[in-house]
């Protein structure tokens, strides 16, 4: 008998078997040993040529198959007290193949659960005056269950677009006061990054807020020219 | 106040599969355990009955509210649609044998499969669909095999018992699916 | 099918306030958003009236499902508060994940540690150890947020670069389905 299977790689010599089996369309009550045997030494070979993982329960298999297939030949189905030699291979086979089927049960509702929403678990706790001095940066990087890692390796799955945030007066003001910290003085123009209306504005006020509070001291030559800021030592 | 609405708040809250059981241990009334399935199922049946938006599942003995499947594609415009779960035919299978002969060795899924079976088992393990259920009492202790809940709400059974008959895959009928 | 359904599935799921501007874009259809509104307090009334375990609450012009109010000390029951005077568990997870995966919304961390997490949020922005890097531009607008110049200090770093790096783990997804 021609078979012509693709080379494709089975679950192991079970899911094999059975594939020529129902290739051939054969009744697994009457597998011809003789035939099925050579048809799955053949395949094992086109495995090895290819460099198919043939792995220890696949070269078993074959010689389980020639032992049963030199036992059928002494077998004389007359004789009442002989077993058959393939009824054990022949029970393996049925009951591999209703699993087999029952996965494919499986396989077809795999998604069904998908059609379903849960909530997520609300999480109460209570966090009295919390105590931030003995936190260290292995916490974190030690907290991940693997599976948190995972996900954290793949890449976000929806690409992101941002609105920035208007930049708030109090970062501003923070970051003013570091630079004239930094600087003891520099000029309002040396603050301005982006030079959109709104920082300008932004930096401005903040210049107000810490005159105010007695930071630091301007100075303007002229209407309209750069104003000078220096930190009150 | 009424345990119903009561019941109906546990579950909700709670976002997670809840016995009767658990439920009475909240509400430490004297209410018993078949009250309280009684009204979940009343409430069910109400959901159920005016097609909500909100249903009630059945997992084994257990209990979880969630979105009525109709409106899934509703439901898939907002949130992050699931990761797709394809489990390989190897995985598939070893579920399948677990499913219908748990609680079940590893040494017993594999002499029905023919092959090692460690990798699907793990991969089974990983995604939650099925956990250990005790050690067989014989040398080695080997462990028992079982399915979870998060295995019928996946495959979208109520129980064990909606799955066909085992002896249903014996005829030839792969096609059937 | 009916909009009322819908809508009150979206309002389940969706978990968090959502806009009637927001649903209208999901459901995609004719309605008008005072529709929208209109078919919201319609269920916020039967919820109320019926004083069941659910209930809508409306935040600005924005909806939220959440358990009624009255069943509270069950609920405490269930999800039992632990007090703590460090980060607790959950607060450093969730920094953690911000750290690493910044800027990220709070869908997106929920998503990872499978939990809603607005209670950690809010005690890592009281403590100014994370805060707002702008939103998201989709649906709801969600915030995104971004550890802050304090959370370097407290963890003795100078810049998120020396973040170590994560413990490397096997890449087996590809046969673990």
């Amino acid at each position: 008998m021609k078979y012509n299977i693709t080379l494709k790689s089975y679950e192991g010599p079970l899911d094999l078997l059975y594939d020529l089996i129902s290739k051939n369309k054969i009744d697994i009550y009457e597998i011809s040993i003789a035939e099925i045997t050579d048809q799955y030494i053949n395949y094992i070979k086109e495995m090895e040529k290819m460099d198919l993982e043939l792995t220890s329960e696949f070269i078993m298999m074959a010689s389980r198959l020639v032992q049963m297939k030199s036992r059928y030949l002494l077998f004389k189905k007359s004789e009442e007290d002989q077993v058959d030699p393939r009824k054990e291979l022949i029970e393996t086979l049925i009951v591999y193949k209703q699993f087999k089927n029952a996965s494919e049960f499986l396989k077809s509702r795999q998604n069904e659960g998908d059609k379903l929403f849960f909530r997520k678990k609300e999480e109460l706790f209570e966090e009295e005056k919390i105590d931030l001095q003995n936190l260290n940066i292995q916490m974190l990087s030690s907290i991940f269950p693997t599976f948190i890692k995972k996900e954290i390796k793949k890449e976000s799955s929806f690409p992101k677009v941002y609105k920035f945030q208007t930049i708030s007066l109090e970062e501003q003001i923070d970051y003013v006061r570091f630079k004239v910290n930094k600087e003891g003085k520099l000029s309002f123009k040396e603050l301005i990054k982006k030079e959109t209306k709104e920082e300008i504005i932004v930096t401005f006020l903040s210049i107000l807020e810490l005159i105010k509070a007695n930071e630091i001291t301007v100075n303007q030559d002229t209407l309209f020219s750069d104003i000078l800021i220096k930190k009150v030592e | 106040m009424n345990i119903r609405n009561i019941i109906e708040s546990i579950l909700f809250a709670f976002a997670d599969p809840i016995s009767p059981k658990d439920i009475k241990n909240i509400l430490n009334d004297d209410i018993t355990i078949s009250d309280i399935r009684k009204e979940i199922e009343f409430l069910m049946k109400e959901y159920k009955k005016n097609n909500r938006g909100i249903q009630i599942i059945r997992l084994d003995d257990k209990y979880q509210m969630c979105t009525n499947k109709e409106y899934e594609s509703y439901i898939k415009k907002i949130l992050q649609p699931k990761k797709k779960k394809t489990l390989t035919q190897a995985a598939l299978e070893t579920l399948a044998i677990i499913a219908y002969k748990q609680p079940i060795t590893k040494v017993e899924i594999e002499d029905i499969r023919g092959v090692k079976s460690d990798k699907a088992i793990n991969t089974l393990i990983e995604n939650n669909l099925i956990k250990e259920a005790g050690r067989l009492d014989k040398i080695g202790k080997p462990i028992l095999y079982k399915t979870t809940d998060e295995f019928l709400k996946v495959f979208g059974l109520q129980s064990l018992k909606d799955l066909p008959e085992l002896e249903s895959f014996k005829e030839e009928e792969k096609e059937a699916y």
